[in-house]
């Protein structure tokens, strides 16, 4: 049993509480304890560092002094909202650079009678906890319902590699931890080209034009590769992906159907807990017909063709690139 | 600390890399304080603690070490050896209770020679903010000495 | 009883004093005449007989001048303040030996680069000099008589790697009646060069200009051409390097084989060429890279040979008509003995697949500058139809990115100097070829030398589309109508100040040039340096390009650094020409500074026995003392400092010699006055 | 030369253990030949003598001294420039009088410090935390002892010089050696050697002399002897990652430290030619150290217990730096 | 060397545009590096509706076109993805330079379009009063302000979030929000512009 602490962010207490409720169904499965951060407070999301910068960074700064406090078994802080995650983790990592601000922080921090040391915790996102510290062999043996059949696109966002302070994650560009992950589910994962592009983040509060922009490509590029669902790891992607779905297709007189769940709404499928105990339902977008097709066996040509290892005389095509992975293969 | 005290530092270069840097301020024309001195070695390699410990007893407020970038040494790896000294040597002189600010590493390559005259510049008013070393050449002896035990005055 | 510096030299030397004016160069900072009186007044206890000063010591005057003193006033040492000894220490030993006084017993101090021209208070400056100066003095006095190191240098050289730089530097030792042997980790000579279809800006083909230089080289009767074969180890120093080369097993008794070419025609195992065909062609495990190879005779990979794999087939082995194909070869171990070795190893191209948005690998019409090259080559795999991955359909619009993996910190820093040029020619290509819309998307246009700049013009005028951007990415996501099915370029246009987004049906990156991946591996094997960014370290940016810091060794072509094939050529003449000096002279002086054991202290503990990156120092297990090789030896003086004894001494630069300098400079250091000091700004 | 015709031997003990007054003792039946040879002017631990018998000889009265100790207070420095006057041949005898030898590592810490020590230090009971004052009215009049100089010198700071006889102590083997030569010289048989010369002692370090096997040096990780599981009796310590002085050190010990299994303190000096033994070590044990990362080496170099004194141990005083600054600061404030 | 400065101090001698928003900015942000290839213009999700690419207020800055520059709507479009930071070939921080151009613009008064700032200003005000943001009063209070006819369109939604339980009526209050005030004014202070 190996045990985190645990930071759920605004968030996940609310908009995303299926995220929340997901995981903790999970939990068990995965035998992992999660201890949430005491008294934690918000991490500023995306517009506190807009007014006041180092006020910003003292705001982070408590929850990680918190956290470090509270260290006693792990010191690693977890993080599922992925820009809580990367709020904590770059203001840790920006300490330890910069002197500077190190030491505002924690005059700031000595006003309420808190410190922090620089890398006293290490701030990581659950996906890579999931898939690093848990590893899909384990999830694999806990499958008791594959997902067959079920075409998933694969959804990062962008906070939960990119800058990706720690070199935790990949790529910051065409990661595949989520991919590898459904994968193990047993889901067909399509190759989405924008897995890793923006879900319009505040726009919707500022521009909703433009966040419907934003919004409605990350729709077509999945409907394009025919997915049923979109899998996110972030309450604000679910939120504008799932919420805001409706006024995009008013928008752009669409009528896109792209049911939006988390990550941990399908490990729970895929280990046989009901849909209700995972929060689903909860969704703008009702999941229920996608869902449907669990069980249901795949045609065969659903199956991406592998690529011919002799080819057909008359072929004139052009061998593809080598990629890192099919080198090994031929190894 | 009087703002009068002109620090003298004595700064080792390397043939191939500082020692060009240094002169390639000059053909630059590049300003920088007068009170180092240079000395030319064929590398950073040469540099031994000795000279270091020397410059201090003999009067330097400070010291420059300076050679090629880490694997950019002309002797291929020599100034690796350069560092180890030089942080080996830090620990010591703080021993003896001088300010390890006083000896200092600087990278320089050949083309560096504003980078050089910027650590130089630099150097100076950091040891005129130590303030003089001035390392004794003769050890103190005692200070009252009784009557009853004067020596009679020999002629050395 | 008391340190080594102190105690003063045996005999009290006669040391003249010279210091220069340079114009107004010195005597603008520095009270030139002050400086010399003083000497003469105050150091004369410290053996000063002389002391002058000129207004140019460089001049023959000034150089009579010591000439004379030496003559007259019997100097035994000499002290000149003037510039860098970078300048004119060599010019000043002349003057002494040409007065019979030892040329090492005469030491430059520079009051010029690093007083004068530095400094703007005049007192400190004149004090400074002093100090300078009395460093020298302390110093002189302790220089001891030298003669240069000779060296007798072999007369065959070794180039390694057969590319067009190490082409040419064989062809030019060869020519010029020398041995050369040449070294190609390859099956055949040509390296890049030989992949190329055409070449800017003048676009005559490559094979036409190449394939002649191929021939001579493998004709030459005194090239000895060793491919398929790599430098295992590299022993001994300039003028004697003994080399061991390993020739991999072709399985192809070269003896019978007429390259005749029926083995590969029916070998059955057909597979992807990754190397020459750059991943875009096929080749069979019995293979020539390409019809013109040189040598002719092909090889069997042995990774791939069905018989290897699986014990049969044999097909090629049963076919052959003169029976020279050998299962039972093996490496063969050459030692080869070498005056001086040019090393031409080239370059590795950027790995694309790096750069995940630009989707190479993913979609399938992104190319490399490789994979185009071998796409539009007359004898290419599509001979050179210019096609999309499909193989058929030939593209509308094409987009070019330059700077792939170039002028990048995420990848590599440096301008790989040809993209630009390629590029232009690769636009000029497809539209030749396919009449389709071509865009070039650049970050800053880079046309130096000859006829560049004209070809930019020319493709100007073709009209060419250039967008100033560096790519963001490269997507098959479409989003507005007109984007299905293409490929999206989205760029920020920043001569409009507006994100583009371009559809195309095929893209070409022009990947960067990137140090081999084994160039610090080769460059220790050859006792030379890599750059911080990996390309091999030259002697002198400037003016000793082709020679490194290790006597006998030189490099040419994009081992040193990105570079064009007119660049390479030269480089490979020029290391040549390099070589050839050496050779002419039959031996070569090096600088005496070298380090050297005492045995009578050298007590054996071993300290120094692993600090000569050189292989310079050797231990004498019988007489348990260290010994120095003086010809391997570059002079560093790293054992020097770090034996414990003090039992290795280092010429020209000796403790007592710069234990003495250090008392020199501080013994006369300035009264410490404040000093107006200007901040280092370069003026 | 004295009534009986012998030429006068003194001996005399300034600031050191008295070890090196030991170890002449020790030199066996040869200190019969001394006897017979010399006529014992002065030499306060074997016979009673007083200093003014000594200030009332003639000039240069006195053949041989052996001067051990170093310079520590004025008395040491009385004794130094009387001896040295009567003297016709002075030898700094042992590593006090000629490096400073332990004594002189007091030179890290300032005079003050070095009496709380002594005289506050938990193992003295000084509740009143008296200390020694230089004057003291008795009523048998002002009683005064020698007053500490703030820092230890050696011999040769103090007076010139004639010869060295290094070690801590120097070995019987070797003072019997030495005194051979002189008698030698005494009775014209041979030359003296040259003034400045170092006697009873080798030229080379000590590895010379060590019989240990010794091979390329890339340390990773060095440790202080104690803390070793198993030293290798028979690999050079330096390799094992303990420091050794051993190749900076003067030999003529036959090595006996390392032999026995420890490492070579330094007690014999540097060895010819060696400026700055201190120096010198760092130097060596830097140049082989098997790292080229700044964090790592400070790691490996956080194995070095008290560079200084280690590397310094014996030659502190007669270092380039010669003390560190406390002590000679201290003293300047006075 | 970074140093949070208050930005409307006069300094002596003033500093120019590029050195005010490189001291406000943490760590090095290397704006200095800019070489105006525009990977940044071009990645930017949002970049069709700025104004100005981020690249273009690089050149801005270096021009000391200060009032220009705070006055763009373009640091308010960032949403904050990174990818400019990510693929910048100078490893420029682009990113957090969008948040010290924001945090200056508030500072100065200067932009023109209020949306971006309310939105910030409002997030902060609830953050500093509870310790935790609150969605519900967040949106209505920026919808009644900024898309009143947005505003039905985004009931319903609100309603669906209630009905779904994903949103609460009233905000979650931290413990110590004592504590966090303390720290908060402390770094304002420090920050210099309170």
């Amino acid at each position: 049993m190996t045990n985190y602490l645990f930071y759920p962010g605004c968030s996940m207490t609310r908009s995303s509480r299926p995220y929340l409720d997901s995981l903790l169904a999970i939990r068990k499965d995965l035998n992992l304890s999660l201890e949430e951060v005491h008294d934690w407070n918000c991490c500023g999301a995306t517009e506190y560092h807009s007014v006041h910068r180092l006020a910003a960074y003292a705001l982070i700064g408590r929850n990680l002094a918190l956290a470090a406090q509270q260290a006693n078994g792990s010191r690693t802080v977890v993080a599922g909202c992925s820009a809580c995650y990367v709020n904590l983790a770059k203001t840790d990592r920006y300490m330890r650079e910069d002197a500077l601000l190190d030491g505002q922080v924690n005059e700031a921090l000595a006003a309420g009678g808190l410190s922090y040391r620089p890398g006293a915790v290490a701030v990581r996102h659950l996906l890579d906890i999931i898939f690093n510290d848990i590893g899909l062999e384990a999830i694999r043996q806990r499958v008791s319902r594959p997902l067959t059949g079920l075409r998933v696109a694969p959804y990062y966002g962008c906070m939960i590699v990119r800058p990706d302070p720690d070199q935790r994650f990949s790529s910051t560009e065409y990661p595949h931890e989520l991919d590898d992950l459904l994968s193990a589910l047993g889901a067909t994962v399509i190759d989405y080209p924008l897995k890793t592009h923006c879900c319009g983040g505040h726009m919707t509060q500022i521009s909703p034009p433009v966040a419907y922009g934003l919004i409605r490509r990350l729709l077509l590029g999945a409907e394009q590769y025919r997915a049923d669902i979109m899998v996110t790891l972030c309450p604000m992607c679910q939120l504008n992906l799932d919420a805001f779905q409706v006024d995009v297709n008013r928008h752009f007189e669409a009528d896109s159907h792209m049911p939006v769940l988390y990550f941990t709404q399908l490990i729970g499928l895929a280990f046989g807990h009901g849909a209700e105990e995972l929060g689903i339902g909860k969704e703008f977008v009702t999941a229920r017909e996608a869902l449907s097709r669990i069980g249901v066996a795949v045609p065969a040509e659903e199956a991406p063709p592998p690529r011919p290892r002799r080819r057909a005389k008359d072929d004139p095509s052009l061998p593809m690139p080598r990629m890192a992975e099919s080198v090994e293969e031929s190894e | 600390m009087s703002d009068t005290f002109e620090p003298v530092i004595i700064g080792f270069t390397c043939n191939w890399c500082s020692y060009r840097a240094a002169d390639l301020a000059g053909t630059a024309r590049v300003k920088y304080p007068p009170n180092i001195r240079l000395i030319r070695l064929m590398c950073s390699g040469r540099l031994d603690p000795a000279f270091v410990l020397k410059a201090l007893a003999e009067g330097a407020d400070g010291v420059m070490i300076t050679g090629c970038h880490p694997g950019e040494c002309h002797y291929l790896v020599q100034n690796y050896r350069t560092l180890s000294r030089y942080l080996l040597l830090r620990r010591l002189v703080a021993q003896m209770g001088i300010e390890p600010e006083r000896v200092k590493l600087v990278w320089a390559s050949a083309a560096e020679g504003v980078h050089l005259a910027r650590e130089i510049t630099r150097m100076v008013e950091e040891i005129r903010a130590l303030g003089p070393l001035d390392w004794p050449r003769r050890l103190p002896r005692p200070t009252t000495v009784p009557p009853a035990l004067v020596p009679e005055e020999v002629p050395a | 009883m008391s340190h080594v510096a102190k105690s003063p030299p045996e005999k009290k030397e006669r040391i003249g004093v010279y210091v220069c004016h340079c114009g107004t160069n010195i005597s603008a900072t520095v009270r030139v005449e002050d400086v010399a009186t003083w000497a003469r007044e105050e150091l004369g206890p410290d053996g000063v007989v002389v002391s002058r000063d000129y207004k140019f010591m460089c001049s023959s005057l000034g150089q009579e001048l010591i000439e004379r003193d030496v003559a007259d006033e019997g100097l035994t040492r000499v002290v000149v303040a003037a510039c860098s000894p970078h300048l004119h220490e060599q010019t000043f030993r002349g003057a002494c030996s040409r007065a019979g006084l030892n040329p090492y017993l005469c030491e430059l101090v520079s009051i010029r680069e690093q007083v004068s021209w530095v400094h703007t208070d005049i007192d400190a400056a004149t004090s400074k000099a002093k100090a300078v100066l009395a460093s020298g003095i302390e110093r002189v006095a302790r220089h001891e008589p030298l003669e240069p190191l000779r060296v007798p240098i072999h007369a065959d050289t070794l180039v390694v790697g057969g590319g067009i730089a190490g082409i040419q530097a064989a062809l030019e030792i060869a020519d010029s009646g020398n041995k050369v042997f040449l070294v190609e980790r390859e099956p055949s000579i040509g390296g890049h060069m030989a992949q190329f279809d055409k070449t800017f800006p003048t676009l005559d083909c490559a094979a036409c200009i190449l394939t002649p230089k191929m021939v001579s080289v493998g004709a030459h009767p005194n090239i000895e051409l060793l491919t398929w074969s790599e430098v295992e180890r590299v022993e001994g120093f300039v003028g004697n390097f003994t080399v061991t080369v390993k020739k991999k097993p072709r399985y192809v008794n070269t003896e019978l084989c007429t390259g005749c070419g029926i083995c590969w025609e029916k070998c059955p195992k057909k597979l992807v060429d990754e190397v020459f065909e750059a991943g875009l062609g096929y080749r069979t495990s019995v293979y020539t890279p390409f019809a013109q190879a040189v040598p002719k005779y092909p090889v069997i990979d042995e990774d791939s040979c069905t018989y290897f794999l699986r014990g049969k087939c044999r097909a090629c082995e049963k076919l052959c008509p003169t029976g020279a194909i050998d299962f039972k070869q093996e490496a063969e171990y050459l030692r080869i003995t070498v005056g001086n070795i040019i090393l031409a190893t080239g370059y590795d191209l950027f790995d694309a697949r790096r750069i995940p948005q630009y989707g190479y690998g993913r979609l399938a019409n992104v190319f490399t500058s490789m994979e185009f090259e071998r796409l539009c080559n007359a004898s290419g795999p599509t001979n050179g139809e210019v096609v999309l991955r499909d193989g058929v359909t030939h593209p509308r619009t094409v987009g070019i990115v330059h700077c792939v993996g170039s002028r990048d910190r995420n990848y590599n820093s440096h301008c790989s100097v040809i993209c630009c040029m390629s590029s232009l020619k690769f636009a000029h290509l497809v539209k030749e070829r396919t009449g389709a819309t071509v865009y070039n998307f650049y970050v800053d246009m880079r046309t130096a030398y000859k006829d560049y700049d004209e070809f930019y013009q020319r493709l100007l005028e073709e009209g060419t589309r250039f967008v100033r951007g560096k790519v963001a990415e490269i997507t098959d996501a479409a989003r507005e109508p007109g984007e299905d099915g293409m490929l999206i370029v989205q760029v920020e246009d920043t001569l409009v100040g507006r994100q583009r987004r371009i559809p195309v049906d095929m893209v070409i990156l022009a990947s960067a040039l990137e140090p081999r991946a084994d160039a610090d591996e080769v460059a220790k094997r050859f006792g030379i340096a890599c750059s911080a960014n990996g390309w091999f370290i030259e002697k002198h940016p400037k003016l000793d390009p082709v020679a490194t810091m290790t006597e006998g060794i030189f490099i040419a072509g994009a081992a040193q650094g990105p570079k064009d094939i007119p660049s390479s050529v030269a480089q490979g003449a020029a290391a040549a020409a390099r070589v050839l000096n050496r050779i002419g002279m039959g031996e070569i002086e090096l600088e005496p500074v070298r380090a050297t054991v005492n045995p009578d202290l050298c007590s054996g503990c071993r300290i120094c026995n692993d600090l000569c990156p050189f292989g310079a120092i050797l231990y004498l297990e019988d007489c348990r003392v260290t010994e120095i090789n003086h010809a391997l030896c570059q002079g560093c003086g790293t054992c020097v400092a770090a034996c414990p004894a003090s039992a290795i001494s280092g010429t020209v630069f000796s403790n007592e010699q710069i234990l003495a300098q250090i008392e020199g400079l501080l013994l006369y250091s300035v009264p410490r006055r404040p000093v107006a000091v200007a901040a280092a700004t370069p003026a | 030369m004295s009534a009986n015709g012998k030429p006068k031997f003194a001996m005399y003990w300034a600031a050191g253990c008295g070890g090196c007054e030991i170890a002449v003792l020790n030199i066996g039946e040869k200190i019969l030949d001394v006897d017979a040879a010399f006529d014992i002017a002065f030499w306060p631990v074997a016979m009673d003598a007083k200093v003014k018998d000594v200030q009332a000889l003639p000039d240069g009265a006195i053949t041989l001294t052996l001067f051990n100790g170093g310079i520590r207070n004025d008395e040491n420095e009385h004794m130094a420039r009387l001896l040295r006057r009567k003297s016709q041949i002075l030898v700094a005898f042992g590593s006090c009088a000629s490096e400073g030898c332990i004594p002189g590592l007091a030179n890290f810490s300032d005079l003050d410090s070095l009496l709380d020590t002594v005289y506050n230090g938990v193992s003295t009971d000084n509740p009143d935390r008296i200390r020694p004052q230089y004057e003291y009215e008795a009523p048998e009049g002002t009683v005064r002892i020698p007053v500490m100089a703030p820092v230890l010198r050696t011999l040769d700071m103090v007076v010139d010089v004639d010869y060295i006889i290094p070690g801590c102590p120097p070995e019987s083997h070797q003072i019997a050696a030495v005194i051979d030569v002189v008698l030698a010289a005494l009775r014209g048989e041979m030359e003296l050697p040259p003034p400045g010369a170092i006697l009873g002692a080798g030229q080379k370090a000590v590895c010379d002399e060590c019989e240990r096997t010794r091979g390329i040096k890339k340390i990773k990780r060095f440790t202080r002897i104690q803390h070793m599981a198993a030293v290798d009796p028979t690999l050079c310590l330096i390799e094992q990652g303990i420091l050794c002085n051993g190749p900076a050190t003067r030999s003529g010990c036959h090595a006996r430290c390392p032999t026995a299994g420890n490492a070579c303190i330094g007690c014999y000096g540097p060895a010819d030619g060696v400026v700055d033994v201190g120096a010198r070590m760092m130097a060596a044990i830097a140049s082989v150290i098997d790292s080229r990362d700044p964090a790592e080496i400070n790691r490996i170099l956080d194995g070095i217990v008290d560079p200084a004194g280690s590397f310094y141990r014996f030659n502190l005083a007669h270092s380039l730096l010669k003390a560190a600054r406390p002590a000679w600061t201290a003293e300047r404030s006075h | 060397m970074t140093a949070f400065v208050s930005l409307d101090t006069a300094h002596d001698p003033p500093l120019n545009l590029l050195e005010s928003v490189e001291r406000a900015t943490p760590g090095h942000s290397r704006l200095e590096m800019c070489i105006q290839c525009g990977s940044c213009g071009g990645s930017c999700p949002s970049g069709p509706d700025m104004e100005h690419t981020p690249r273009q207020l690089f050149a801005m800055i270096r021009a000391d076109m200060r009032d220009q520059v705070l006055a763009s709507n373009a640091p308010w479009y960032c949403v904050s993805c990174y990818f400019c930071m990510v693929r910048c070939p100078q490893d420029v921080h682009i990113t957090d330079l969008m948040y010290t151009l924001k945090s200056m613009a508030i500072n100065a008064g200067l932009y023109r379009d209020r949306t971006g700032p309310d939105l910030s200003e409002s997030f902060v005000g609830y953050v500093d009063s509870f310790g935790r943001s609150f969605e519900l009063g967040l949106a209505t209070r920026h919808y009644l302000r900024h898309q009143p006819k947005e505003l039905m369109g985004r009931a319903q939604m609100g309603l669906g979030m209630l009905s779904r339980g994903r949103i609460d009526l009233t905000p979650q209050r931290i413990q110590a929000i004592d504590q966090l005030q303390a720290i908060l004014r402390r770094a304002r202070e420090l920050e210099g512009s309170a």
